[in-house]
């Protein structure tokens, strides 16, 4: 019990939870507020790891396991952390027929990750998304965030090469 | 009239079928009048004869040494049945397709293997990279799942045939039986 | 902003009437029953067998198995008799030909999942998905089996669970939550990945929820749920404590 | 407040507005932003500064001008001069040219018949009014209809006058709204909700993503306006995380409504209260589903369930519910502005007013376009859409996303409508609509959508979970050059058994593509097969691999 206190004093020193606290605080800890919540999270550390779960789903008083089901039905949600620069590559319709494939071929042969997956070094990680809504510049890349319309391989190879040469 | 022709194999199978098979016992004399064995593990023939009308397949198919002599049975038989759960679902040889055919050996013939280890090169059939069920192969008429199908089922099955009737084991035996 | 969350809709609403009693026909058998019971419930009412999977006595519906589709006049779509409730004259096929035929086919298509070699089964014998394969006059899977590779957790001191077997039904996650009310078992990932879990997806054995109870051994249908140390021969599932739990929990709270 | 008061805040919007002699609008929404649209204002508002012309000439961010696909987009009103591909170094030319002629390198002219084609009800103020300002959305006649709605008609006449005007549902099967309106307002609740899909997951589509970007009052203003016809006090809107601008935009919105008090309590000083809350999806397709809709706004697994009961009686936290999505709550205040009849002037018999489309793939213009209903599909893509890439042959068309079908060349000269989409095996979908040429192969797009169908299935009903992977596999190996003569067969069969026996839309509709494939393009479905050759050049079989 003390030891749960003392977590308890060290979430609400961490200034990253009081997003996450806010969150809940303004959903009255009901347990629709569990999806919410699970976003402040994610946006406050990047992934959602097994401790903040764990928090989440006491706070809210729901089951582990229905929390663990929810942040996985997901897949806006990630339970690994994220690389320090990430690439998320469009395979929506339109960016599919203007080849996005071969893009992300391109880019799992330079980096050698699948997507998914983060550099061992922890510099890059690279993802797939299932349209961003920016079809009208397929094929689309978004490179730590920001969108970059019709790209190509050359193109996609030069920005991550500038994104992993940057901070050597 | 003459006696109907049949010939049994069994591919990647553990001859359990077979054995079930000869469960049928005393009735196995009463089948002789009517039946021929042409083709078979338990009679000493090497060659696969023309003509068969009843090919009663045991096994999972899971080398292309199996697959040579399905090819082969099919084409001289009339009837092919499936026989038994192998056949029919690659049951336990199926067990290993979601490892790869040199994890499967390795683990045999090396890690748990107290003498040799090393890969068999010679004599031994190549694998195929799934063990597969027979349908996926030929075309089958019957099947006959059970591991093994039921001695009484076995006899009923074939005295329906040799009735001519159409026989519909599922009722009789099921999957695992 | 206030909205009311927390309240689950009760049955104070000023427009319910009370219980009809309705007549319509299955497979041209007329029969009668009252609004709220589902089809499945008046077919076995009267004798008629329809082929259920997710479906079990005691516990919520899910419609999700499909296998008790059933045919209705007049609409050209089949519907799930654990959760269709009749209306008045309606014509009911149960099996037909059409339905017979998908019934056995998502038979097959759940064959083809995950690997389920009955042979080798501790519940070879008293399983539900074996038994229905008899049921459905399923001969052989004509799809191409999956072969995914899936884990076994054996942590749990008395129990363990076979993800080879699991057909997804999700009766375990249901007992443990609406009838020991622990919630120990839900389901994490989705589509063909989708898998139970106990906790945040950690071994049985650790689970701090698990009261050990079993009754999610005891519901689930296949092998992938059964008790150490118990031969085939006993690892028979016992399920008749569901509907008396279920009454008892519904008159306390009347 | 009354209709004086909201007036009187669209006048001095207006006055405002026409007190610059010229006004440039540069596209803030999403597409254009990608391409340094915000930079490209940035310039012109700093040039404008250094050549001290604040006070006749206005720089503002507006919602979508449309033509994505030479972003960034700036238009000089009041001259209706559109410039496009603008960038951060032309701001001085442009600002040069400002009451001459156009920057001619810059002019979008050339494109007019992408604009001249279109009618924008939906999109009326996209790329006229700032999406962050509530009043620049009154002065263009905003919360009027709300107001109509409230001090002037009754909850029925309003849900007649949708009726009337023959809408119907724009997220995809084109239910009749007014139906759904009323089935939810017959429904006696002393709670009820109203929810608006914006869980654009149809990849391909950003039809509703623009429009929230660009006009967020409109939306809200709708869903009020659904609120007082159906007696609910409570709205959700069910955002995508994958759009944060428009979240951004929505929440901005609400806060300024509430302020303004047209939403909250009390709204034009009547007793009825709305209040409007965002919340985010998280990544599942799934979730466009009601009931899977309701399970993600309740917290849970966005699965759904066996219909019925339906959201209009059982909904969230098991009240009657109406959901609709972004555009059709979009094209409710001219509705109730302007009358029914109105509204149903515009379209065909069955199909009434405009249908907002996103087209993308290989045409020229690809962008954000509305037409009316029975426009032609060649109107479209060849007038509209400027025709296709690099002069290529036009192969198809594929609407309705993961769940529509493919339109071949035969099909051209059809009308855009609920029906006649239907007839050709697609259907209208959200409006995703993109254009493929003899570069695609048509086996790839189908494996495409199934491949999606399969990730999306929530794993539910056992049809979907396996079925859709059954799909996949064969397409996959036939893709692959491994393909059996008896795959079509299995193809047929299994997308029989999907769409009949799934639980829900997704699973239903899952098979769309590839049969609609199989139906237009069996011809490519056989070369790969017996041939194995790619007629598109699409797929790269590895022949020294042994085929089974």
């Amino acid at each position: 019990m003390e030891a749960k206190e003392a977590e308890r004093v060290k979430v609400d020193e961490d200034r990253r939870w009081r997003l996450v606290n806010r969150t809940m605080r303004l959903h009255g800890h009901q347990p629709d507020a569990l999806i919410e919540t699970l976003h402040a999270v994610q946006e406050s550390f990047g992934f959602l790891d097994l401790d903040s779960l764990k928090y989440v789903a006491d706070s809210l008083h729901l089951p582990l396991s229905l929390v663990y089901g929810v942040a996985t039905f997901y897949h806006f949600f990630t339970l690994k952390p994220p690389g320090e620069h990430t690439c998320v590559i469009c395979l929506g319709t339109a960016c599919y027929i203007a080849g996005s494939t071969n893009m992300l071929k391109a880019v799992e042969k330079e980096v050698g990750i699948k997507p998914g997956e983060t550099t061992s070094d922890g510099k890059l990680s690279l993802l797939t998304a299932r349209c961003m809504g920016s079809c009208g510049l397929a094929p689309a890349v978004v490179f730590d965030g920001a969108i970059h319309g019709k790209m190509s391989s050359t193109a996609v190879l030069q920005n991550i090469r500038r994104l992993l040469n940057h901070d050597d | 009239m003459s006696r109907l022709k049949i010939a049994t194999t069994w591919l990647d199978g553990c001859s359990g079928c077979h054995m079930s098979f000869l469960d049928i016992d005393e009735r196995l004399l009463e089948l002789s009048d009517k039946i021929e064995l042409v083709y078979s593990p338990l009679v000493d023939m090497k060659t696969i004869p023309e003509g068969i009308d009843l090919a009663l397949i045991e096994g999972a198919v899971s080398s292309e040494a199996d697959k040579n002599e399905l090819l082969k049975l099919r084409a001289n038989s009339k009837i092919l049945i499936s026989f038994g759960d192998c056949a029919v679902t690659a049951n336990v040889p199926g067990m290993r397709n979601h490892f790869s055919v040199n994890d499967t050996l390795s683990r045999a013939y090396v890690e748990n293997s107290d003498s040799g280890k090393c890969l068999p090169s010679v004599s031994v059939p190549k694998l195929i990279e799934f063990a597969r069920p027979v349908h996926e192969y030929v075309l089958v008429d019957f099947f006959l799942p059970g591991c093994p199908p039921p001695a009484d089922v076995i006899f009923s099955t074939l005295c329906e045939l040799l009735e001519g009737k159409t026989p519909s084991p599922i009722t009789k035996t099921r999957f695992g039986a | 902003m206030r909205y009311p969350s927390f309240l689950q809709r009760t049955a104070d609403r000023a427009d319910v009437q009370p219980v009809r009693v309705l007549t319509f026909s299955i497979n041209g058998v007329t029969v009668s029953a009252r609004e709220d019971e589902t089809i499945l419930t008046v077919a076995r009412q009267n004798g008629i067998s329809i082929p259920t999977l997710c479906h079990l006595d005691g516990l919520s519906e899910r419609g999700a198995c499909r296998l008790c589709i059933v045919e209705i006049k007049g609409s050209p779509k089949l519907s799930p008799a654990c959760v269709t409730l009749p209306r008045q004259d309606m014509e009911i096929i149960t099996h037909s030909d059409r339905v017979m035929d998908y019934r056995r086919k998502i038979l097959e298509l759940l064959f083809t999942e995950r690997n389920h070699v009955c042979s080798v089964c501790v519940s070879n014998g008293h399983c539900d998905l074996q038994a229905l394969t008899v049921e459905l006059g399923m001969t052989h899977v004509h799809y191409d089996y999956l072969h995914p590779q899936q884990m076994v957790d054996a942590s749990h001191e008395r129990f363990s669970v076979d993800h080879n077997r699991c057909v997804l039904c999700q009766r375990c996650v249901r007992v443990c939550d609406e009838i020991e009310g622990a919630h120990t078992w839900d389901v994490m990932g989705r589509g063909h990945l989708a898998k139970v879990i106990t906790d945040l997806n950690e071994p049985w054995g650790e689970s701090t929820t698990c009261t050990g109870c079993g009754k999610c051994v005891q519901v689930c249908p296949t092998g992938a749920l059964s008790e150490k140390g118990k031969s085939v021969a006993e690892m028979t599932k016992k399920r008749l404590f569901l509907p008396y739990l279920k009454l008892m929990r519904g008159e306390e709270e009347r | 407040m009354t209709i004086e008061e909201l007036q009187e805040i669209g006048k001095i919007e207006k006055e405002k507005q026409d007190g610059f002699k010229h006004r440039i609008h540069v596209c803030v929404a999403a597409g254009c932003l990608s391409c340094q649209s915000g930079q490209v204002k940035e310039a012109l508002e700093k040039e404008v500064s250094r050549r001290g012309q604040e006070s006749w000439t206005s720089v503002k961010g507006v919602g979508c001008l449309g033509l994505c696909t030479a972003g960034p987009m700036v238009a000089i009103e009041p001259d209706g001069i559109l410039y496009q591909g603008v960038s951060v170094s032309d701001a001085s030319d442009i600002l040069e040219a400002l009451g001459g002629p156009a920057v001619s390198r810059l002019d979008c002219s050339a494109h007019m018949p992408f604009f001249t084609k279109q009618k924008k009800i939906v999109l009326e103020n996209c790329g006229k009014i700032d999406p962050e300002s509530i009043e620049d959305y009154i002065a263009e006649g905003g919360y009027e209809g709300l107001y109509n709605a409230l001090r002037i008609m009754t909850p029925t006449g309003v849900i007649e006058q949708i009726s009337k005007g023959g809408l119907r549902g724009r997220g995809g099967a084109g239910f009749p709204t007014g139906l759904k309106w009323t089935a939810v307002s017959k429904t006696k609740s002393n709670i009820k909700f109203v929810v608006c899909n914006a869980d654009e997951g149809d990849p391909g589509a950003f039809m509703d993503r623009s429009v929230l970007e660009s006009d967020p009052h409109r939306v809200l203003e709708g869903m009020a306006i659904a609120g007082f016809a159906v007696g609910a006090n409570y709205g959700f809107i069910y955002v995508r995380a994958e759009y944060p601008l428009a979240v951004k935009r929505v929440r901005t919105a609400i806060a300024r409504a509430e302020r303004l008090g047209v939403l909250g309590r009390n709204i034009f000083n009547t007793t009825f209260n709305f209040d409007i809350t965002v919340r985010l999806g998280a990544g599942a397709f799934v979730c466009g589903e009601e009931t899977a809709l309701i399970a993600s706004i309740e917290g849970r697994r966005g699965s759904p369930r066996p219909r019925p009961p339906f959201p209009s009686e059982l909904g969230l936290w098991g009240y009657p519910t109406l959901i609709n999505n972004v555009e059709t709550f979009a094209n409710v205040p001219p509705i109730i502005r302007k009358g029914g009849d109105w509204f149903a002037a515009t379209g065909t018999d069955k199909s009434k007013g405009t249908k907002v489309f996103a087209l993308a793939g290989r045409v020229n213009n690809t962008g954000l376009i509305e037409a009316p209903m029975g426009t032609k599909l060649r109107e479209i893509v060849f007038d509209i859409g400027g025709g296709i890439l690099e002069g290529r042959k036009f192969k198809a068309v594929q609407t309705g996303g993961p769940s529509g079908g493919c339109i071949p060349e035969q099909f051209l000269d059809m009308s855009m409508d609920y029906e006649s989409l239907a007839k050709v095996g697609s259907i209208m979908g959200s409006g995703g609509l993109i254009v493929m040429d003899e570069t695609s192969c048509m086996v790839d797009v189908a494996k495409f959508f199934i491949e999606f169908c399969m990730s999306e299935s929530c794993g539910k009903c056992v049809p979907c979970r396996v079925g859709t992977v059954q799909i996949y596999n064969v397409l996959k190996r036939i893709t692959e050059g491994k393909g059996k003569p008896t795959d079509i067969g299995l193809l047929e069969e299994l997308c029989d058994l999907v769409k009949n026996t799934s639980l829900c839309g997704l699973g239903q509709t899952a098979p769309n593509p590839v049969l609609s494939t199989l139906n237009y393009f069996m011809d490519e479905y056989r070369a790969h097969i017996d041939d194995k050759v790619c007629p598109a050049g699409t797929c790269h079989f590895n022949h020294t691999e042994e085929s089974q």
